[in-house]
């Protein structure tokens, strides 16, 4: 195995009396798709937080390409190649589009002047498709538009590895097909992408291995199809209705 | 081609200082009728009328000195009368002296607002040193067991010039200052500095600041027990604002003043006697006493009218020189500029409050009523 | 030692008056995220009525209590519905604006009507000792008062269906829709308590202060300081907050001088701002 | 936000307006043109932290009494005029960055509060500080000797230069990286750290553009009464009149703010001049109904003209 | 399962609505009858989440009529319609940060003035949603995802309505928590309780309801017997897949 791009060690992150993460281990080897599932509240959304910067973790260590980067701003997680979207849409709802999108490339991408950042959130939107809507104000965008505007944002600041919370949630069969298909495509152009979802549709499909959270601790780490069929992690999570048409559709 | 001699008075009709404001414009207006209903003012031979132009500065010190400048800009006026207190005075002053236009104060006694040669500011008031000297030597005289005194003031150029005056002047004549602070504007509460007075037990508290202050330092004394043989507030017992707020509780509180309506002075101008003013005055207000501030406000008008008079002329450098050498009577008593432009020091009556009215202790010529301890 | 007993004695009836002054703008600012710039002009204008009705006809404030009350409820009611409701979801700056704006009105028709003068109720109710601590009849009765007020508006927002709605409708508007709850009434009816508590603190102030158009500043930063020490948007934050701050200042005054009192009141909140911007005892969702 | 030509086309307007008085009119319009120069800056450097931000700061007046301060015990203490005002800007700016560091951490409300009580502890502060600065008797400077015409058309200019020095700074923060990432943090200050913006530093940035300005409008405004003290320096009321203006030429513009102040300074002209009982509570009808008629300020009418609708 | 009336509990015909000048449904027809299930599913954006605001008053309808229970409600005010029957669980939950679970609960029964009944509503709250009962004294905002829309649930029954209208059961719900969710509706309707269901996982929903409507752009372009639509090909094609 190559040299993990991130690794997280004994990472435990407290909020007051709640322990939200405790004692999480794991790496990221680079180009690697990963999913990362457990039920409302496992602490999920709080990791990619503590990854990136935005809360402190309590104790543990975060190495980002071998560097312990645990103390880190938000904005220093940007600029080094950490980036992330928002389980809940945050655009600069008064700002178009592609001012949305230059944003990104500007301070987190590393472009050199404004006009250099339009030129790269261009390429961004039409890589996601969303060129044609590039002058809207952003608040007039549709959840799903919305979504994808989220990836184009992150995807301009050129990012080394991508942290996806939930950016599926919400959209129908087609629009999901739509997205698949593109962090599919952003995969492939070697970025480590985590994906965080509660569409085991979208997590089967796109990543081979999975990691499982559950009240703050990683209960399961391995390949996706074991993952889904061990006990431990049906009771806590995909419940037996649920796990049983798994079955079924694998059988199929 | 002028009709009428214009003179402008920049007023804090609003804001922290609205009565004092209120006060002024209310005297002024009265001058003005009365000068007008006899011809006007005698300029050399003729007589001209009086026009009084007055702008709301909202006790804001900036606006004071932008509205001097429009009364002089805009409206030309001839004469500038400064509005209350020494800080706004100071600055109405400057721009007089900017564009050399007579400027009159009546309610600035601090020194420091004279003594940045202003050549063009005359003030009415007597320094504030006539208030402290004489009040130590009377009260150490009538009460010879007068040993410390504290002192409370607010932080505002002339209660804070009282405060520290009397101190001084306490300790030149050998008292102990026993405590001696100032207090911030805006100050709710008095109860800290009081309860550190009351353990201080000085024989004297002296309180500096302004109507209100006084009100709420005089009723926690009251409240907490903090006494002393004499009390001394200024300028409280001067306005009937306090008085009235206090009632009872006025009793005993000495202080000082620069005029009080039972003098008897006799001189020229519309109101010959202090006792015409007062008949005035109280026609007017429908029974109201006035205060130094109506005094001294009203007096300011016969220093115009004088200058015209020996002048002659709307000519603005004489008119500044024949101003600073006036030297008439009035009912206010009194006025003489010295080489600041401050009125002449006399001795300023010493009053205190008995059976809720004001008496006159001092001076001698007009004293009505004896020192008396605090009730206790 | 005595006279800190004293000092101690004096912080904490001021403190007491303070919550009282500060109760209502706190749950005006927490509520409806309106900063009410008219507050204190609202106690003002409550102790000009109390004044006038004892002044005049010899009424005594005790009786004024509900009157004040219930004419100021009406006052803040009616500026709430016909006016600030529509722009009360606007940004900080523009409900401040309006705010401003209003109490310029009402601070002009103020000073106009009953001038500057200031005023006071000569109740005089004299002091009780107790060992060294001397204790002022009317500051007493202030702080009961205010004390029974808050408790009273306490028992209200925790128990009552209106207090409930209070809550919801602050924290999300359209939801509180949902349960059948008219926001604009809620939303009116808050600033009518908030303006009803201002004017019983009004009442109160004019058998303890000299009251005068003034001080309408010095009582809103009073107020201000009061909730981000206490904690924005609740009964008690105002209760622990007016305490505190009034303890704080009469340490500082009798230690540092009366002249670093006040200053020692804006330390300690911008310490607490920095540190603990709920402040003392405040809740979590008012940020 | 962007600013197009209309806004260049009506400042230049306006400056020149300003800038002529003393060719035709009284020396009291030409101070008035000074000072709607004065407010006009420091309408435009509360627009950095307010405007561009989102921060509803109120410390201006703080920042005003500061530079009044500072400039004027330099001067005392020897330094020539100019020279303080430079001293003075300075000093009041690197006050602010240091301040901003701190309570920059507020939001919202939070930090409308914590910018006022800045005011009011600076205040508090020099009154009690009376070895330097006089407490409550306040400072005297020395007046400048020349005719009272030439006095005013100097200080006319003077403001006037800081005015344009705050629009220059307005129009360069507006094209850069600086500006583009103030927006952002106004928009959504989590997902601007979250794009790779140093969100404290650009902050604290914003926060000392909006003092140095007005630093160098009070120690110019302290040369120019010659008088100073506590309270007329620091005045809360200040601090709330100059985002109203802001806010009635329009927040976050480029002429706005100072348009606005203009609007506002000629309105109090009128007010004073005919209502001698009631200016301030038709000024408070005039704020009224701004609020509720004009919401996007002065420019939007022009914007909603020009552009026959909204963007 | 009970027996669903004939004549329609809801109804609606060609309602269009929108926002300001954006028009979202144009011509929306249909009904629910009292005791039904009745499933609403369709693409992101179709306007199932403005249609329910239509309803229940946050939004007016610009033209078409909305009944309930033989009277007219099109244009009435939220309270005006909840008093008439109408419970409307909002998309995303929006429970009350800083107020308790019972005190959420309790403000569903806001406009109610029996306060016995009340209490008994509450206790059966308590009943199908144990874990709420536990957590009752806990701030609402604190709960997990699951509980929290359960808690929001719990609130729209607390008015007691003739029809409970939820948005988006299961958004960022866990499997597990989804099909427990789906049981405690299963057990709400068996009590006589008639449902108007908004979900995005069309599986999940087919499964719950008796009826479903399929939306698209603000219209109606399918309707039918759920286990019907879920039998056609055109259908799970387009909108079926785990
Ligand atoms: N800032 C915070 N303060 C206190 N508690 C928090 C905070 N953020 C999250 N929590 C708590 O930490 C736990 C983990 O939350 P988190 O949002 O990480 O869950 P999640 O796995 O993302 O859930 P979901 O699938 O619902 O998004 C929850 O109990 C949550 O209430
Ligand atoms: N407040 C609003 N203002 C303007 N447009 C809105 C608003 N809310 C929703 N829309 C628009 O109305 C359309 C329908 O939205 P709606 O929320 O009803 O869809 P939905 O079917 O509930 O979708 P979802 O599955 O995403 O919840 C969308 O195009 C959306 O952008
Ligand atoms: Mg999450
Ligand atoms: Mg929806």
């Amino acid at each position: 195995m190559t040299e993990p791009i991130l690794k997280l060690e004994g990472v435990c992150k407290n909020f007051g009396g709640l322990k939200a993460l405790t004692d999480v281990s794991f790496a990221l080897a680079p180009g690697e798709v990963v999913g990362l599932i457990g039920p409302n509240g496992a602490g999920k959304t709080t990791l990619v937080n503590v990854v990136t910067g935005k809360l402190p973790a309590s104790t543990g260590r975060i190495l980002f390409e071998g560097k312990d980067v645990a103390a880190q701003k938000p904005h220093e997680a940007a600029r080094r190649g950490l980036a992330r979207t928002f389980q809940i849409v945050q655009p600069f709802p008064q700002m178009t589009v592609i001012e949305n999108v230059t944003a990104g490339a500007l301070f987190g991408g590393g472009a050199a002047s404004v006009g250099d950042a339009r030129d790269m959130a261009r390429k961004s939107l039409d890589f996601v498709g969303l060129a044609p809507l590039a002058d809207r104000p952003a608040a007039q965008l549709a959840l799903a538009a919305r979504k994808r505007l989220e990836l184009a944002k992150s995807l301009a600041m050129q990012p080394k590895v991508l942290m996806l919370d939930e950016v599926n949630a919400g959209l129908n069969s087609s629009e999901i097909d739509g997205a698949l298909a593109l962090i599919r495509k952003i995969a492939e152009s070697g970025v480590t992408v985590l994906i965080i979802e509660h569409l085991m549709k979208v997590v089967l499909s796109l990543s081979k291995r999975l990691l499982v959270l559950h009240h703050g601790q990683m209960i399961a780490d391995g390949p996706a199809k074991e993952i889904v069929a061990d006990e431990r992690v049906i009771e806590a999570y995909l419940g037996q209705k649920y796990a049983a048409r798994l079955k079924e559709l694998h059988h199929a | 081609a002028q009709e009428t001699i214009k003179i402008g008075a920049p007023l804090a009709l609003t804001g922290g200082l609205a009565d004092e404001g209120h006060k002024q414009d209310l005297v002024w207006k009265m001058w003005v009728e009365k000068v007008n209903a006899a011809g006007g003012l005698a300029v050399g031979d003729k007589k001209m009328k009086v026009e009084l132009i007055e702008y709301d500065y909202q006790s804001e010190g900036q606006r004071a000195s932008q509205l001097a400048e429009k009364l002089i800009n805009d409206d030309k006026v001839q004469f500038l009368f400064a509005p209350f207190g020494s800080g706004h005075t100071k600055i109405v002053g400057g721009v007089g002296e900017r564009y050399q236009v007579p400027t009159i104060a009546c309610v600035a006694s601090s020194e420091s607002v004279f003594d940045q040669s202003l050549k063009h500011l005359f003030g009415t008031l007597s320094p504030n040193g006539g208030m402290t000297t004489a009040m130590v030597k009377m009260f150490k005289e009538k009460f010879p067991d007068t040993k410390t005194i504290a002192v409370l003031g607010r932080d505002d150029v002339f209660p804070k010039s009282m405060a520290e005056g009397i101190a001084k002047a306490a300790e030149a004549q050998g008292l102990t200052v026993a405590y001696k602070e100032l207090y911030p504007v805006g100050t709710m509460d008095h109860a800290a500095a009081l309860s550190s007075i009351k353990a201080a037990k000085p024989d004297w508290i002296y309180v500096s600041g302004y109507t209100q202050d006084l009100i709420l330092a005089r009723k926690q004394m009251q409240d907490l027990g903090v006494t002393a043989p004499i009390v001394t507030m200024v300028t409280g017992p001067s306005y009937k604002e306090f008085t009235e707020g206090l009632g009872k509780l006025a009793d005993g509180i000495t202080s000082s003043s620069w005029w009080h309506h039972a003098t008897n002075y006799t001189g020229q101008g519309v109101w010959p006697t202090t006792a015409d003013f007062y008949k005035d005055f109280q026609a007017k207000t429908k029974g109201a006493d006035p205060d130094y501030v109506h005094g001294s406000c009203a007096a300011a008008g016969e220093v115009i009218a004088e200058a015209l008079k020996r002048t002659g002329s709307l000519d603005k450098a004489k008119l500044r020189d024949a101003i600073a050498s006036t030297d008439i009577q009035t009912f206010y008593g009194p006025i003489k500029f010295g080489p600041t432009g401050m009125n002449l020091p006399r001795e300023l009556p010493i009053i205190q409050v008995q059976d809720e009215t004001i008496k006159v202790l001092a001076p001698a010529d007009i004293k009505n009523a004896e020192l008396i301890a605090m009730p206790k | 030692m005595a006279i800190y007993s004293q000092i101690l004695a004096n912080g904490l009836m001021l403190g007491a008056l303070y919550a009282c002054l500060a109760v209502g703008f706190s749950l005006v600012w927490g509520v409806l995220n309106v900063i009410n710039m008219l507050h204190g002009s609202f106690i003002i204008l409550g102790g000009y009525l109390t004044w006038f009705a004892w002044h005049g006809w010899g009424i005594h404030p005790i009786v004024m209590l509900p009157v004040v009350g219930a004419l100021l409820f009406a006052l803040g009611f009616a500026l709430q519905k016909l006016v600030i409701n529509r722009v009360v979801s606007a940004p900080v700056l523009t409900t401040l604006t309006l705010t401003f704006g209003l109490d310029m009105i009402l601070y002009n028709v103020m000073t106009y009507w009953f001038t500057a003068t200031p005023r006071r109720v000569q109740l005089d109710l004299g002091a009780v000792s107790l060992g060294p601590v001397t204790l002022p009849v009317d500051r007493l009765v202030g702080t009961a008062l205010a004390l029974v007020l808050t408790l009273a508006l306490y028992a209200v927002m925790r128990g009552s269906n209106i207090g409930r709605a209070i809550v919801a409708v602050r924290m999300d508007r359209s939801a509180a829709e949902l349960m059948g709850i008219r926001t604009e009434r809620i939303y009116a009816i808050t600033f009518g308590i908030g303006a009803l508590m201002a004017g019983v603190a009004g009442v109160v102030f004019a058998s303890v202060f000299p009251i005068t158009t003034n001080v309408t500043g010095t009582y809103l930063g009073k107020a201000f300081v009061v909730c981000v020490v206490g904690g924005l948007g609740s009964v008690p934050g105002a209760l622990v907050g007016g305490l505190v701050l009034g303890l704080v200042e009469s340490l500082a005054g009798h230690w540092f001088g009366p002249q670093q009192a006040i200053t020692a009141g804006f330390v300690l909140m911008l310490a607490i701002l920095l540190t603990r911007p709920t402040g003392l005892v405040g809740v979590r969702g008012y940020e | 936000m962007r600013s197009g030509p209309l806004a260049y086309a009506l400042l230049a307007v306006g400056i020149l307006v300003l800038a002529s008085t003393p060719l035709y009119a009284d020396n009291y319009v030409v101070r008035t043109a000074a000072i709607v120069a004065m407010y006009g800056a420091l309408a435009t450097s509360w627009n950095f932290i307010g405007g561009f931000t989102g921060y509803p700061s109120f410390s201006t007046a703080a920042f005003f009494g500061l530079g009044c301060y500072v400039g004027a015990i330099c001067q005392r203490a020897g330094v020539p005029m100019v020279l303080a005002w430079l001293i003075a800007t300075l000093m009041v700016g690197a006050f602010a960055a240091l301040l901003g560091a701190i309570i920059l951490r507020l939001k919202g409300h939070y930090f409308a509060i914590g910018s006022i009580a800045v005011v009011e502890v600076c205040r508090l502060i020099v009154s009690s500080w009376s070895s330097l600065t006089g407490g409550g008797d306040g400072l005297n400077l020395p007046l400048l000797t020349w005719g009272p015409e030439q006095v005013m058309r100097f200080f006319l200019f003077v403001m006037l230069a800081i005015l344009i020095l705050s629009l220059i700074a307005t129009a360069l923060v507006d094209r850069s990286r600086l500006g583009f990432g103030l927006r952002c943090i106004h928009q959504n200050e989590d997902a601007a750290a979250m794009v790779g913006i140093d969100t404290t530093r650009y902050k604290v940035a914003a926060y000392t553009l909006s003092a140095v300005f007005c630093a160098a409008a009070g120690a110019a405004y302290a040369s120019w009464t010659g008088y100073i003290d506590p309270t007329e320096s620091f005045q809360i009321l200040m601090t709330v009149k100059v985002p109203v203006m802001a806010m009635l030429g329009g927040a976050g513009t480029l002429a706005g703010p100072f348009l606005g102040a203009a609007a506002f300074v000629l309105l109090e002209e009128v007010f004073w001049a005919n209502f001698l009982d009631w200016n301030r509570a038709i000024l408070g009808v005039v704020i009224v109904l701004l609020v509720f008629f004009l919401p996007g300020g002065l420019l939007s009418l022009a914007r909603k003209r020009s552009a026959g609708g909204p963007a | 399962m009970p027996e669903p009336r004939l004549d329609p509990l809801l109804e609606l015909a060609g309602v269009t609505s929108g926002y300001g000048q954006i028009q979202v449904l144009w011509g929306m027809d249909l009904a629910v009858h009292s005791g039904e299930v009745v499933a609403l599913v369709g693409s992101n954006g179709a306007g199932k989440s403005t249609l329910l605001r239509t309803i229940s008053g946050q939004l007016a309808p610009r033209e078409g009529t909305i009944r309930f229970d033989g009277r007219a409600i099109g244009g009435a005010k939220p309270d005006a319609v909840l008093t008439a029957g109408i419970a409307h669980v909002p998309e995303g939950r929006r429970l009350f940060r800083g107020l308790t679970v019972r005190d959420n609960l309790l403000l569903g029964a806001y406009l109610r003035t029996d306060k016995d009944d009340i209490a008994r509503d509450l206790a059966w709250v308590f009943e199908l949603f144990p874990i709420l009962a536990e957590r009752q004294r806990q701030d609402a905002t604190t709960l997990s995802g699951g509980e929290q829309q359960m808690c929001a649930v719990g609130r729209g029954i607390m008015s007691r309505p003739k029809l409970l209208m939820i948005d988006e059961l299961s958004l960022g719900l866990s499997p597990r928590m989804v099909e427990h969710l789906g049981e405690a509706l299963i057990q709400l309707n068996k009590a006589g309780q008639t449902i108007l269901l908004v979900e995005q996982d069309v599986m999940t929903a087919f499964e719950l309801s008796h009826r479903a409507y399929i939306m698209e752009n603000g219209r109606v372009t399918r309707a039918g017997a759920s286990t019907e639509l879920m039998a056609d090909p055109t259908v799970s094609e387009a909108y079926l897949s785990i």
